[in-house]
């Protein structure tokens, strides 16, 4: 059989044992292709627990920028004995396996259809390194190294990330590239190198950086201003949190009294941060907690009294594998009917989708505008692919003159010149009233918040027809709401569109590789990216321009799509659920083949 | 339905210190059942808020639910108020205190409320020391959901529908001495001779004061047999850890026999004045009150009095180090690090 | 202006304070009516606190059976001086007042249009009795007196009521019917009696019995054979576990030694009752919980984790008007979404909605038997109207020979032949696996239970295909689940129907008088009657024979209309809602004008 | 994944009363760190079962959500096991409780599970008394989120991640004995010796018994400056409680000096023998003990051994009288009250 081979276009598959360092050796990894200016996607599959179980580390690098997640495993590198056998038959036929072979393989797991290059890592490590610790961390740079010479990858590239990461510490560089270049030598020694698969330089990367979605979520809550947080640990969000923390240490100190102008609460569990951050909303500060979906079913009773009270709060729902603690270190987009519409009685939330960590920055500080502006929660629905994993992205941009949107909130001032003031009387007609913070004024401002039924003034009142005009504004403010939330974006096809596919979040690339692929058989697909509920007009457009919309979601249960028909009331029989749900990113092919059996007689071109 | 009291207004009402009548610390009319314990705890919020001459509008009520959860609004409706959700009160106070270091927290609560369903919440506003006066209105039963027996019910007490509680009680001032907290009182809700100043100093001090008060329900727990009736608690109070507030402002016109006083310097510059030590306990020392405690509740006696001090405690504002602005004060500039700092984080990620 | 007039139809207002023991005059007369074989509808307006605000207790006398909520009043009877303006505008032209006239009435108060008539009740209470408490308490039966007067109630029937109710208490009855006569006499001396408005016996209530849904479903715990319940006190479900105790404490004593076959538990919050149902379920017990809104929003956790985990779990959701605290004393059924889909990730959970309280009954009683056969939490969603209020209905029945069904659960010796067993193996096709209970064997079928993803023999794995396969079973059971259900009810119509009309729970009447009010006028339109999700195949086939479908529902939200296109895909454009969510129960009305002007040409009869 | 040990079994291997080897208490392969002290724990689980000759399918294994709440599936593979939610095993432990009062309880947490979110549970498990044994793997962090400090931290105690505890400590066993727990005690993962005894005794308990044994996380907080550390434990460890537990069917062998030695009978007939408790404080003294932790937490020791019990507590079955029969083995005819029954409840509704 003929090995895989190609330039800058292949699916590369590291299998490691949790704990043991092999994370930073396979980022370095992907961050020398992405330095090589080559698009690059890195997914991180790990086990719910901390040490000594398998986990693996994928990255694609694709020269057209397909970035979404593609089966078939062309090299991989196998450096973990308990998974070895499955991992051996996980290869692609015509791959290659990069192994260690300090011990032999037993000869059954032998496959004639890839090839074996086996490298003595392991034993390399112990003879050139003296502490145990040591030669475990540097039989990863090892198998880096041997990858330089195999895929040729630029080693001075993979120097200069090393340079970087240890900075001062001369030792440590030294000790690695010792290890880079073991592995190298050995793969020059012993293989024909490059393979048949290899890394070419290009320039595909200007403008943009590799980062993960939580730490991006992070700068967008530290530039919108948030100085509450409150959270409660859980994966995949905890990064969110931490990253925050240690943003908020740099940038965010008094000069002058060193004194912080955050404050950070590990609360004791997800019912108390939602609190404190309610709390915080309510007094007038920027507040927010990051959660999954076990925290968001324990945020619900809050969720529904901070739209019923409307007072703002922003959280952020890094999904993980649901039901219930489900795959905690897998990823889904499962919890959309959960947090839309959190809560007993009649509620809806403000959603956002961001589908990049360029996207989790922005549609993160736009949640705190949007919450503030609508008094009202916003969920930024994240995922675990997203949050944790790197992607490459345009890089982060803020206009200095960019001001936070508070809100009505009235001060002393304007108190003191109103005659009439209700809290919940719609002045404006957009739904949205004016609000008083605590403390504002002597005499003037002055209101009760409560979870019940109050008239415009906000006293308490168990009158139906001021309970139902409340309600009624509820449903002005949210069509206020769709005004204001980002609009979706289209990816356009070149031939005439025969139907339409709606997505969100990390979703994108995959659709975008999918659309392509039906594009080569002649079904041309117009996509369109929804990146907030409720839905913008555009959304509305768009599907009437369809018989049929391919909805595409990563969950059994096409949350999306009942959101779309609630929402938009579009005829249901034209939005065609196409689902992935088993707990990996989805993979274009996935869309791909969904889609096409609804297209039998295209053209196979 | 809320009632609004006439807002007429006489000319010569007392005024407090910064001008303030009384009437200025009232609430809307209470909905409470005539008699209710609740409505008297209002009455000495809002006499120890006119003595202590508080800015209404610099207090921020906030409660759970429940009837002792509802009285926020019967008093102080100049300050905002934040009837939250069951047993979640502690949360949101501590978000709110977070976001404005400068006004004076005011938390009410029902046993139900604390006891029970905020249990957690209850520790932990205790462990993070949140400033707050946190006055919990105790009548051992849930009286908006009629009258079954609470987790602060004593064990053989008898609710108006006969039925005996089974389970032990929870001491809730007990526990908060047991978890830390600095400062812990317990009264009653007929006495506000020794309730004014209690609330008073509670207001005084940095940190989580909490207020335990037996507060009577006439409607579901007022009956023979009940260990929360005016009538037992009237019997059984031992009204122990006397003592005087006296606010910066005054001074002290009485001296006290030596040995049988003790002045504590509080926070505001304000002081305590501490009675009959000798013969209870020291309201500075966590195990002496404890034993006092634990030893009462074998007897069925009701310990009332300021039960544990420590006056020098540092709030969760100290803990975390934040700013002296309130942080719902920073601006943009204060915030957000600008496109230039952007430039340097890009540069990480490249 | 003409009187109103009629035989055995009107409704009729009560205005008294909370707190006062108006309730149980209010519902002597109710009761009366009932006795007289007259259908009979109460329903008490109450204020979410203790004692002295405004309350109100309207009750509808229908002899062709419409039970459902009426608006215009016919006769009010005023004793609340605090809302007597407010009552007095509130009577329909031409009708009646009946009110406390002990203090004149301010001249403005006056209307032309209706007829007042005065009683001094207070004034005669004080004369009679002497004893405050009494005074307060007789004024309510001297009203009654008064009503069998001007009403043609029976005073024998009211009597034998009071016999009834006092048993051995002598002094009590006498007294009670002191007062009585006493208004009776008044009546009968200052006006003609009967009024236009009156009361004839009747022989409507054959088999039948009142009582309210919180009792009922009491009941059906309590013949179901639930040993656990774990509760938290929450307005209007709390009256369920007060019934099912007092019942336990009846019916469930162990004869010979005293002690209790039942364990009743006032848990600290609604997690924690979830909690026990679930551990209870887990471990073989008939266990259930009751609870509103906030109770179920708190649940969310556990309900994901019992229906992950595959655990029988019972909870009655008595609704109240949301969202968040809301409106704790009105009545709303706008938890279907929250319900449904409570938890995050793809979750769905049985719902039952019981239309009065011998459903009520029947349904809490199937609803143990589906949760064990299903594994899976059932929950039987009434509202406070329901709830806490009496109803007419067909009297309780239970055949003697009647089993529980225990669902799928494997005892030692089957353990014993099975070769292999997998708690998550579906075996039978239909999704539903076979579970053990702990205790059973020494050494077979041990598993462990969890709410991660797992395979089939109950192994935690974090493999894609594994989780996968689980929850695709899921939708299998899921479907079963649709077969075992309760079948829908149709209200047929005598011409040829136009369109479809669909509701369920409390609705049930007010729809029923609504068809006929449309009949009418010539637009016929056939009921019917949801009583489950997942919807049963009838009900598809029912959407299917309209183009036009009025979906009823008492939330603004159109919560039902929703699922039934989620679950069942029909085309969403022919579900038009009908929506009503002030708090009050839905009138017929409301129904009828909302259908009515779809119809703008029909024959107006 | 779950590896399975092999079932293989050597027929010498020693047998227990019951005909067990000390296999049959064994569970799948851990999946914790190597030298984390919750597999120590278990392997103390193990061998008290063994010891005690428990019928592995008798025992009920429920725990939380954290490393510490996995490891029931390590130990007793013949029991059932449930790993709920986080931090609401309690309640589930409750209910499961109340359908079968015949099997023996075991409940795993840890102390962000219990000390946290499950604060609330935790504490009205003891309120009513649970007959269950409740073994917290106390290592002051949330091990499986990667070691943030749980509540069980003590201030100033650093992570392997550098950061410094701010906030007080919560001593759980404190804490429960303030709210009335019958059986405390207190150990460390590392002293097989004092920890399988307690298991012993607390797994004769009638009633809620509460182990909070110190078990450090070697991966987040094992580090120079964590409390909870091996090291720090073993230099501040003051194993004081010591005791011997006695089952029924042994004799005790050994005779101890007057005054020295104190036997205490179980409910199931066991004894516990408690030794040189003059010196020490009184376990079956509420108060002595608390004063005794409280001197500890001033000084940083760690007092470990059995801290409080009181032999003949009544549990939730007594307390709420159900009948003996486990209510999960009721059937028709005696939970059914049948037709006739029905036929008067209608009748009161007529
Ligand atoms: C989540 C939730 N559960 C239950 C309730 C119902 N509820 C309202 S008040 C209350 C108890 C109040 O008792 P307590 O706090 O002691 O106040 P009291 O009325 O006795 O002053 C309960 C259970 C609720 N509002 N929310
Ligand atoms: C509702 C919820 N919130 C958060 C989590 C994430 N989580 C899993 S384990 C854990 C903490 C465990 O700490 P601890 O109980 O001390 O156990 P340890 O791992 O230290 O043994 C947390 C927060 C969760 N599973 N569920
Ligand atoms: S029910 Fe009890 S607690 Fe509530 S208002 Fe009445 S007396 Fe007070
Ligand atoms: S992370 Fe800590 S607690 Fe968890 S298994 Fe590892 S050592 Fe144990
Ligand atoms: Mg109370
Ligand atoms: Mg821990």
């Amino acid at each position: 059989m003929a090995s895989r081979s190609g330039v800058n276009d292949f699916v590369l598959r590291f299998a490691n044992v949790n704990g043991t360092g092999s994370a930073s050796a396979n980022t370095l990894f992907a961050k020398a292709v992405f330095r090589m200016g080559l698009p690059v996607a890195a997914k991180n599959i790990f086990p719910s627990n901390i040490q000594g179980l398998p986990t693996w580390y994928e990255v694609r690098v694709s020269e057209k920028g397909y970035l979404g997640r593609r089966e078939g495993i062309d090299l991989l590198v196998a450096v973990n004995p308990q998974s070895m056998e499955k991992d051996i038959r996980s290869v692609a036929p015509g791959g290659y396996l990069v192994y260690d072979d300090s011990k032999q393989l037993p000869p059954e797991w032998r496959r004639e259809d890839i090839r074996f290059l086996g490298i003595p890592m392991i034993r390399m490590g112990m003879e050139h390194f003296p502490e145990p610790r040591t030669q475990l961390l540097m039989k990863n740079v090892i198998y880096v190294g041997a990858l330089t010479a195999l895929l040729d990858l630029d080693p001075e590239v993979v120097k200069a990330l090393l340079h970087d990461q240890f900075g001062e510490k001369e030792k440590l560089i030294a000790m690695n590239i010792k290890a880079l270049e073991l592995g190298r030598n050995y793969a020059l020694e012993h293989f024909d190198c490059p393979l048949g698969l290899r890394l070419e330089k290009r320039d595909l990367n200007r403008g943009k950086i590799m980062v993960d979605g939580n730490t991006a979520t992070a700068l967008g809550a530290l530039y919108a201003g948030a100085t509450v947080a409150a959270w409660y640990p859980i994966t995949p969000s905890t990064s969110v949190m931490d990253a925050f923390a240690a943003y908020c240490e740099e940038y965010r100190k008094d000069p002058v009294t060193g004194k912080n102008r955050f404050a950070i609460v590990q609360a004791e569990d997800e019912l108390a941060s939602i609190g404190v951050v309610v709390g915080a909303g309510w007094n007038g500060a920027r507040a927010f907690t990051a959660t999954s979906g076990p925290g968001i079913s324990l945020m619900t009773e809050f969720l529904g009294l901070a739209y019923f009270a409307e007072i703002p709060a922003v959280v952020v729902n890094v999904q993980r594998g649901g039901p219930s603690t489900g795959m905690p270190t897998r990823t889904q987009q499962a919890d959309l009917i959960s947090s839309a519409y959190a809560s007993h009685g009649d509620t809806r939330h403000v959603l956002l989708f961001p589908s990049d960590p360029g996207e989790c920055f922005e549609l993160t500080a736009q949640a705190f505008d949007l919450a503030e502006r609508l008094q009202t929660p916003v969920l930024v629905m994240t995922d675990l692919d997203l949050g944790m994993n790197d992607h490459v992205c345009h890089a982060f941009s803020w206009k200095d003159d960019r001001s936070f949107d508070r809100g009505k909130v009235l001060g002393a001032e304007e108190l003191e010149q109103l005659k009439t003031w209700g809290r919940y009387l719609d002045v404006d007609g957009d739904g949205i009233t004016y609000r008083t913070l605590p403390g504002t004024h002597p005499q003037k401002g002055a209101f009760f918040t409560r979870g019940t039924s109050k008239d415009e003034y906000a006293r308490y009142t168990e009158d139906n027809d001021a309970y139902k005009r409340n309600v009624d504004r509820l449903m002005v403010k949210w069509a206020t709401a769709a005004r204001l939330v980002p609009p979706p974006e289209l990816l356009r096809c070149k031939g005439q569109p025969v139907a339409g596919m709606l997505y969100f979040g990390t979703t994108a690339h995959a659709a975008r590789e999918a659309r392509d692929q039906l594009a080569q058989e002649g079904i041309f697909v117009e996509g369109i990216r929804i990146r907030s509920l409720p839905f913008h007009e555009e959304v509305r457009a768009f599907l009437d321009r369809y018989d049929r919309v391919y909805v595409v979601e990563q969950n059994r249960d096409a949350q999306m799509r009942t959101l779309l028909i609630q929402e938009l009331d579009v005829p249901n029989h034209k939005l065609i659920p196409v689902l992935h749900y088993d707990g990996f990113p989805i993979p274009a092919d996935t869309i791909y083949q969904q889609i096409r059996q609804h297209w039998p007689a295209a053209v196979n071109v | 339905m809320t009632y609004l009291r006439p807002t007429f207004r006489h000319p010569d009402l007392p005024v407090n210190r910064l001008g303030y009548t009384f009437k200025d610390y009232e609430g809307g009319l209470s909905t409470l059942c005539a008699g209710c314990g609740h409505d008297s705890i209002s009455g000495a919020i809002v006499q120890a808020c006119f003595e202590l001459a508080i800015e209404p509008h610099r207090v921020a009520k906030l409660s759970g639910i429940g009837c002792s959860s509802k009285t926020p609004t019967y008093f102080l409706s100049q300050s905002h108020g934040f009837n939250t959700v069951h047993g979640r009160m502690p949360s949101v106070a501590t978000g709110a205190n977070l976001a404005n270091r400068d006004l004076l927290y005011l938390g009410v609560s029902g046993d139900g409320d604390s006891a029970s369903i905020g249990m957690g919440q209850f520790v932990h506003a205790i462990r993070r020391n949140l400033n707050i006066v946190y006055i919990l209105m105790n009548n051992g039963c849930y009286g908006l959901t009629k009258g079954q027996d609470s987790a602060t019910a004593d064990v053989g007490s008898k609710s108006k529908s006969g039925s005996v509680n089974k389970f032990a009680t929870i001491d809730l001032a007990s526990l908060a001495i047991e978890l830390g907290a600095t400062f812990v009182a317990r009264s009653f809700s007929g006495d506000k001779s020794q309730l004014v100043p209690l609330i008073r100093a509670a207001m005084s001090h940095g940190g989580f004061a909490f207020l335990d008060v037996v507060s009577p329900c006439v409607t579901f727990n007022n009956n023979l047999g009940s260990t929360k009736s005016y009538q037992y608690v009237r019997e059984h109070n031992h009204a122990a850890g006397t003592m005087d507030f006296v606010p910066p402002a005054e001074e002290i016109t009485v001296r006290y026999p030596e040995n049988t006083a003790r002045e504590l310097a509080m926070h505001d510059g304000s002081k305590i004045v501490l009675h009959k030590l000798p013969t209870e306990w020291d309201p500075m020392d966590r195990l002496s009150t404890m034993k006092r405690l634990h030893q009462a509740s074998m007897t069925g006696e009701i310990v009332t009095g300021l039960l544990y001090i420590e006056p020098d405690s540092e709030d969760l504002h100290a803990t975390l180090q934040t700013v002296d602005t309130p942080l719902n004060a920073l601006r943009e500039h204060d915030l957000c690090p600008g496109s230039r700092a952007l430039d340097e984080i890009n540069a990480a990620f490249r």
